[in-house]
């Protein structure tokens, strides 16, 4: 039986040593996000956009000194272990930058490897502060952190829906667990607001009546729903039944064309907060081609945020000429970038700056409804 | 009755050989039990006595050789449809539903019927041959003593109406006085027209009930002969009979 | 027997057809008779494929090549086994050593994967295959080693090598906590407190926010370090190696894998792995044989969660991070996966099946979202032709007959 | 909210999730009373059947035949979906299960482990992703009872599985089909010399079993709205803790289980911190399986003679 | 040095299984426990060694109260027994069997084993060899890497009492050695058993072959319904009348051809 083992193992290191010979001159894009397990929704989304970023640029042309553009899609499983391995495999494959990946937890480990090999990163969702905190040259973020996230919800919460009493809900996981955290220190400070209850829920439960219950008792204005999606329609549709008056709040994990479409009336008046949708060109032209590539009449969150994070990459090489990191890494930085998303300038530690306003769900559409930045409605 | 075995069988095996994956287990058995008789089959622990049981209900399917059962060939047949033709076992260690009570137990017995009437008839049959299992109807088989599930063992096989009763070690692990009782029934069975196929370790008893008997060796009959003659056999005494 | 196979090819093609067209066709309102007709139309070509190799198998060209290549292939390796032990077992020392300095990054990173998992099933094995405990909820004891290690290192700035020691006996106390109220169950009761106990820790992990930090995880540990004499300037000094790179970090897990395979080997050849062995064959005859069941069975719980919490610090060690969502139900079921499918009870065979459940979904990497759905067949896949694993005990071979086995001793007595 | 009022609203909770669990559970008491396999893809089972239902459903829907003869395609829908998910059982069982009948139980745990994760995928490839939403047809129309509001589809749902677990119980006590499921769940082999046919028996179970699966599955969809691929997985897990709750293989043990667990997860969720509502209902199995180690209604084992 | 029940009951739910037995084993004779199927024999084995606690009444051993101690305790004190429907470990070698029966008199743990101490491996070469010596002694020496499971009926039966013997005890409890054994294995258990006493060992005997129990008993005691009916030696019992009427049956006692 150690004869066996010997020959699989031979076996199996020549495959693998024949696998990762390189391929001609392309310009490589990996990707890291959950193409399996409960999030593959949101990690197919993120394909798809880079994807669909790819075919843009190549149908426009190109980039000049690339012969093709070829994007390396890896399964992050949200799993830390995963994703580095697929993190390793990127670097070896030579991609030139990695879009990815989606959790916060996959996002953080895949990041060491990624960096130490000085291969640019831009992650479409990881808004945990941890992210960028750990000062990652290489290492961008396309979407605003929570704590930007949650500003923007309490902005509204305290001058324009002028509401005393909040309750939250978070599903304990590293993303929502992130926004309540910071919702409930900025209400705190500022003493506007009273929490009166702050509930948790499982990932991956169906019954949420328990809590709803417990907060009908309660009787706040507003609930906070810091959940994904799944859970956010389930949670909406639970809340009204139940006849709960309070005003449903949520985030953009939850702004998804899907959250209206399985809560139907129920989502009606909720609002979320989604970064501002500017109706660019750049805007027009991702969503046209996406719903013509992908068959889809509605589009995703972090698809979009995914088509800037592959086209700033894609600019980044064309402007530079050049695939070095570090020049690569300056041209990022120093570029103000027009996008899907609007306008993206990151900042010293990676962050593009905030620009989150608040939609409310109206007529089975999201509507933009208030921007905390000026503090008009729209 | 002639020499080389009952006239008229009720069952008849042919050269019969069963493999258990690699093991020769019944090299070439051959045996015939005559309509209305009581025939036995002697021989020590491993020579292939329950085999030859599982052989003729096709749960252990013969590699070769035939089973006739009046007439018919089963050897090809499945478990269920040996028994629909009327070969019921009853086999060694009880085998007793033991979280099913002792009517429902009886019940299973009679599975394959379909007359509710004569189900219902039998049922009183076998409780006034064991009137303890009447009394015990309702309780679960597994909290019967070890003679009960005996005794429910037997009745459930009766309950098929069988044309053929094969019993396997009946006696094994039962007190003397239970013993008695027990070979009594079989007795009184047979009497009333079943044909009796008796695998059993106790010899003596085996056959001084027996019209015939066979002995067992290694997977092959070493001896066929009537059951007083198998007595009187000097082999038989020095073997089986610790005499 | 052609007729027979013709019968079933029909069947089960009526059966796929009813199973897939509805799932695979119905996405949307509208039927997509394409995407149905395709798949239905792979999947019976394979069936058809199968149906005519199994006539094929049949004939008597068929079996003589068989046998030719059977032949064949046994002088080959017949060749390969002169090999004497020690020597095999150098060379494939020698092999696994040298591996680093021929293997990028990638590989290196997934053969260190390789071996956390063959250590954390040769752990699962004292369990499961020695004891015979079945564990659903054993990836708890890998939490607990993580996040001992962490927070000492995060709180205290205590050592990789130091903190080992304290994730050994946490672990174990672990061990022992979730192993003492199942001690009077059994089987399929003892699988279900077992994942609920897996499930509380990893729950505790997540809720516990002030220790744990709850879902965000701890971030920012120490990798492992080594003192090494250095003779700069002449003089001898020592200097602290941190073991950043990941061929070092192999290194070390391999170190720990080796370690573990002799445990377990010497274990599995004392006394205690006999008592073992006994109390998985009948629990009630080797207590009164004379074994103090109770102990053992948490002794094999507390030493299968020693080896689960080394594999554990070594993770946090080596990702600088760890997150309760690292620890969930199904990390449980592959490290299981991994013990049965290569063959409960056996060393070489545990190695096999991490290899085989952690290296080669990595090769299908291109497969993306299919991934897990090849993953998944071919377990149920290779369960079902090879029931007893890739290379079975000896004495495992054995007990999966023994069905076949007990009906014949019954028969005979 | 009166507190009165709160609470009832809340054992009402508890009593509807409960029910839901109790309903998935009796797949694996089923199953694992005839064959002791834990089946694992059992939860997705669960999820086929409510993809089907929403199939069905959404067909009827846009024939204009809901609205029309609601009773009716009610009717069919579950049936279809029962039907369907019957189908796969028997189709899982001749694959993965019944050539290891003869092996090792773990093998075939494994076997059911894999069966698991390639019907949970394949459902993912198949029918997407993303949640889908379920036609809304229970309405939100209710009662009010003692100030706690019950929806008529919640009351729809109790009442259904209700009768299918008094149907089962029925079913396997009394009928002759049903007596030879228990005879053969107990010793196969002298089940088989009774004349009773063991293959046709099992696949007897794996289609009950998985039927009331999609039962449930279906009945989940159209409550709460959704359907989702991995949807079976926690439910699963939560089932298969309340059959064992209440004594693996036995029937109205698989109810009482299932209500327990319901019970322990709402109420705990209503008065006390919500987060730890699983780690409760998963000290509450341990502490129930410690104290009796069969579950609640476990058949005693018949004193092991020794 | 005896084993001695004092009024000892035992319940299951409303269940009487045994009923104030007293009975006393002394030392180096062999004593049987006879009495119809279900009359509580096998419960009274299960009492000794530990498998249930008594109801009631007390049970002694050289000076040790055994209520409410564990089964391996009790084995270690010297008792050992084997079992109705043999209980051996049939994956495991027949060496391997009269091995893990040695657990209780060897002391190797974890530690030692991990760490192969010089104690270990002294202590692992004792073991072997005393466990071949016990299957010499038992004449199954041939069967030592064979499988247990793949012994024949008979020499399971030996292999169990030479695991039992392995214990080092001083009372052997057997329960039924001689069931489904043919007259020439029951000889020669027989006259097993009666070396064993030779060799100063209490046999304590469960038994349903009258041939065995009167031929080689020195003392029997009857139970029916969980209640002793009659103790004394087998002369005396085969003419005891409720023995006969609740056990034997006439045709034993008539024919009464007892060797």
């Amino acid at each position: 039986m150690m004869r066996k083992l010997c020959v699989f193992a031979i076996c199996l290191g020549l495959v693998f040593g024949l696998h990762t010979l390189a391929a001609a001159k392309t310009l490589k894009i990996g990707t890291l996000s959950p193409l399996t397990g409960p999030y593959a929704q949101d990690g197919t989304d993120i394909l798809q956009g880079v994807k669909t970023a790819v075919a843009l640029v190549e149908a426009a042309g190109g980039i000049p000194g690339f012969d093709k553009i070829e994007v390396l899609p890896g399964d992050s499983a949200c799993d830390g272990g995963k994703a580095t391995m697929a993190a390793n495999k990127h670097i070896n494959s030579g991609v030139h930058a990695v879009v990815g990946a989606y959790c916060s937890s996959a996002t953080i480990p895949a990041s060491v490897p990624l960096n130490e090999a000085k291969i640019i990163q831009i992650t479409p969702a990881s808004t945990h502060e941890d992210v960028t905190e750990r000062g990652f040259k290489y290492l961008f973020r396309a979407c605003p952190r929570d704590d930007a996230q949650a500003a923007a919800m309490v902005s509204f919460l305290e001058n324009a829906l002028k509401i005393k009493t909040l309750a939250l809900i978070d599903d304990k996981q590293t993303y929502t667990v992130g926004l309540t955290k910071n919702i409930r220190h900025l209400v705190e400070n500022h003493g506007k607001i009273k929490i009166v209850a702050h509930e948790h829920i499982a990932p991956g439960d169906k019954d949420f009546t328990a809590v709803l219950t417990k907060l009908k008792k309660i009787d706040p204005d507003a609930i906070y729903m810091s959940t994904y999606q799944p859970e956010g329609s389930l949670m909406a549709r639970q809340a009204k039944a139940l006849g709960l008056r309070a005003h449903l709040l949520s985030e953009d994990a939850v702004y998804h064309p899907k959250y209206i479409e399985v809560a139907g009336k129920a989502a009606e008046g909720s609002f979320l907060t989604f970064a501002k949708a500017p109706d660019t060109p750049e805007r027009r032209n991702f969503e046209a081609e996406y719903k013509k590539m992908w068959g889809v009449k509605k589009i995703g969150s972090y698809a979009y945020y995914a088509f800037d994070a592959a086209n700033i990459i894609l600019g980044a090489v064309k402007i530079a000429k050049s695939t070095d990191p570090d020049k690569l890494e300056q041209v990022i930085r120093s570029t103000t970038w027009k996008g899907a998303t609007g306008t993206i300038k990151f900042d010293h530690k990676g962050d593009r700056g905030a620009s989150y306003i608040i939609w409310v769900v109206k007529n089975g559409e999201f509507v933009p409804y208030w921007n905390p930045q000026t503090g008009q409605y729209f | 009755m002639n020499e080389n075995g009952p006239a008229k069988a009720v069952l008849q095996l042919n050269e019969v050989h069963t493999y258990y994956g690699r093991i020769h287990a019944l090299k070439g058995i051959s045996c015939r039990i005559p309509s209305g008789g009581i025939v036995c089959l002697i021989g020590a622990n491993g020579a292939g006595k329950s085999t030859t049981l599982m052989t003729i209900c096709g749960v252990q399917p013969a590699a070769k050789g035939e089973i006739l059962f009046e007439g018919r060939p089963i050897h090809r047949m499945r478990p269920e449809q040996i028994a629909s033709l009327g070969i019921s076992q009853v086999p060694e260690g009880r085998q007793i539903f033991p979280l099913m009570t002792t009517l429902e137990n009886l019940e299973m017995g009679a599975y394959l019927r379909k007359d509710r009437d004569g189900i219902k008839r039998d049922l009183e049959k076998v409780y006034s041959l064991f009137p303890v299992l009447k009394e015990r109807r309702n309780q679960l088989g597994g909290t019967l003593s070890g003679g009960e599930q005996q005794m429910l063992a037997i009745a459930r096989a009766l309950m098929s109406r069988p044309r053929l009763l094969l019993l396997d070690e009946p006696s094994l692990g039962l007190a003397p006085l239970l013993v008695e009782r027990i070979f009594d029934t079989i007795q009184e069975i047979n009497r009333a027209g079943t044909p009796i196929f008796l695998v059993e370790q106790n010899a003596q008893m085996a056959l001084s009930i027996s019209g015939w008997g066979y002995v067992m060796e290694t997977g092959r009959i070493v001896l066929a002969d009537r059951a007083r003659a198998l007595l009187e056999d000097e082999q038989v005494k020095k073997a089986y009979l610790g005499e | 027997m052609v007729r027979r196979e013709i019968q079933r090819f029909c069947i089960y093609t009526l059966f796929l057809t009813i199973l897939v067209l509805p799932m695979v066709g119905m996405r949307g309102p509208e039927f997509e008779a394409r995407r149905a007709f395709t798949v239905l139309s792979v999947l019976v070509g394979v069936l058809l494929l199968t149906t005519v190799f199994r006539l094929l198998r049949e004939t008597s060209f068929y079996r003589n090549l068989g046998q030719r290549i059977r032949q064949r292939r046994d002088r080959a390796l017949g060749k390969i086994q002169v090999l004497p032990r020690p020597v095999a077992l150098g060379s494939l020392f020698f092999l696994l050593a040298l591996f680093p300095f021929a293997a990028n990054n990638y590989v290196i990173d997934v053969a260190i994967t390789v071996l956390i998992y063959v250590t954390l099933g040769l752990g699962l094995n004292v369990v499961v295959g020695l004891a015979g405990l079945l564990d659903l909820g054993y990836i708890a004891f890998y939490a607990v080693g993580a996040y001992t290690y962490s927070l000492l290192n995060l709180h205290y700035g205590i050592p990789f090598w130091f903190a080992l020691p304290f994730g050994v006996v946490i672990g174990s106390l672990c061990g022992c906590i979730i192993g003492y109220p199942t001690l009077k169950m059994r089987g399929d009761y003892l699988a279900i407190v077992t994942l609920g106990f897996g499930e509380i820790i990893r729950l505790v992990l997540n809720n516990w926010d002030n220790l744990t930090k709850g879902p965000n995880g701890l971030l920012g540990m120490d990798k492992p370090k080594l003192i090494l004499p250095s003779f700069s300037d002449g003089g001898l000094s020592w200097t602290v190696v941190p073991l950043k790179s990941l061929p070092s970090l192999y290194f070390v897990i391999l170190a720990v894998a080796l370690l573990t395979v002799i445990a377990v080997h010497r274990l599995n050849n004392s006394r205690i792995g006999r008592a073992w062995i006994a109390i998985r064959e009948d629990e009630t005859a080797a207590e009164l044989t004379g074994i103090p069941t109770t102990l053992l069975k948490l002794l094999a719980y507390a030493l299968g969660a020693v080896f689960a919490a080394v594999a554990g610090a070594f993770f946090a060690a080596k990702l600088s991070y760890t997150n309760p969502n690292f620890f969930v139900f199904l990390e449980s079921c592959v490290v299981l996966s991994i013990v049965v499918l290569g063959g409960m009870g056996s060393i070489p065979g545990i190695i096999l099946g991490a290899l085989a459940l952690i290296a080669i979904p990595e090769l299908f990497r291109e497969l993306a979202s299919y991934r897990m759905l090849a993953f998944g067949g071919a377990m149920t896949v290779m369960m079902v032709l090879k029931p007893e694993g890739f290379i079975p005990a000896t004495r495992r071979k054995r007990e999966l007959h023994e069905e076949e086995l007990e009906s014949e001793e019954a028969a005979d007595e | 909210m009166e507190t009165q009022a709160f609470l009832v609203q809340q054992i009402v909770n508890a009593l509807f999730l409960g029910s839901i669990y109790a309903l998935i559970a009796l797949g694996y008491t089923m199953v694992y009373g005839i064959i002791q396999l834990i089946n694992f893809a059992h939860g997705e089972m669960f999820t086929a059947g409510s993809f089907i239902g929403l199939i069905v459903l959404g067909a009827l829907q846009r024939m204009g035949f809901v609205e029309s003869h609601f009773v009716l395609s009610m009717f069919v829908v579950f049936a279809m979906a029962m039907a369907y998910v019957a189908f796969l059982g028997v189709a899982i069982e001749h694959v993965a299960y019944k050539p290891l009948r003869r092996a090792s139980r773990l093998s075939a745990l494994l076997s059911a482990l894999g069966m698991s994760i390639f019907l949970s995928n394949g459902m993912m490839l198949s029918q997407g992703v993303s949640d889908r939403a379920y036609p809304p047809v229970l309405g939100t129309g209710g009662i009010h009872v003692l100030g706690a509001r019950i929806t008529y589809g919640q009351i729809f749902i109790v009442a259904f599985a209700v009768a299918l677990m008094v149907g089962l119980n029925l079913f396997v006590k009394k009928t002759k089909l049903g007596k030879a499921m228990r005879a053969t769940a107990q010793n196969r082999r002298m089940a088989g010399l009774l004349g009773i046919n063991i293959d046709k028996t099992i696949r007897t179970t794996f289609v009950i079993g998985p039927a009331l699966g999609a039962a449930a599955g279906v009945m989940v969809g159209m409550y709460y709205g959704s359907v989702r691929f991995d949807m079976g997985f926690i439910p699963g897990i939560k089932a298969f803790a309340a059959a064992v709750l209440g004594g693996i293989g036995n029937i109205t043990g698989a109810m009482v289980g299932g209500m327990l667990i319901g019970m322990v997860e709402v109420l705990w969720a209503a008065f006390l911190p919500s987060e730890w509502k699983d780690v409760t209902a998963f000290i509450v199995l341990i502490l129930v399986l410690y104290f009796r180690p069969t579950g609640i209604l476990g058949e005693r084992v018949i004193e092991e003679r020794v | 040095m005896s084993l001695r029940l004092e009024k000892v009951s035992m319940q299951f739910g409303g269940l009487v299984a045994l009923r104030d037995l007293d009975l006393e084993i002394p030392e180096g004779v062999i004593i049987s426990l006879i009495g119809p199927n279900g009359a509580g024999k096998t419960t009274v084995f299960n009492l000794i060694t530990g498998v249930y606690r008594p109801t009631e009444g007390t049970i002694h051993y050289n000076g040790h109260r055994l209520n409410g101690l564990p089964p391996h305790k009790i084995i270690a004190l010297g008792i050992a027994r084997t079992f109705q429907n043999i209980r051996l470990f049939k994956n495991m070698t027949a060496l391997e069997n009269v091995q893990v029966g040695m657990h209780c008199r060897t002391q190797s743990g974890a530690i030692r084993a991990l760490f192969k101490t010089r104690f270990e491996r002294a202590e692992e070469q004792r073991i072997r060899k005393r466990a071949q010596e016990i299957l010499q002694e038992l004449g199954i020496d041939r069967y030592q890497d064979e499988y247990a499971g793949n012994l024949p009926y008979g020499e399971q039966r030996r292999l169990e009492i030479a695991r039992a013997l392995a214990t080092d005890p001083k009372i052997l409890l057997l329960d039924e050695p001689a069931a489904g054994m043919n007259p020439k294995e029951t000889e020669d258990l027989m006259q097993l058993i009666l070396s064993l006493r030779n060799k100063g060992l209490t046999i304590f005997l469960v038994e349903h072959d009258m041939k065995v129990v009167m031929g080689i008993s020195d003392r029997i005691a009857v139970l029916d319904h969980g209640q002793k009916i009659a103790e004394g030696p087998p002369r005396a019992i085969q003419q005891d009348e409720r023995v006969i009427e609740a056990y034997l049956g006439r045709r034993h006692t008539t024919t009464g051809s007892i060797s």
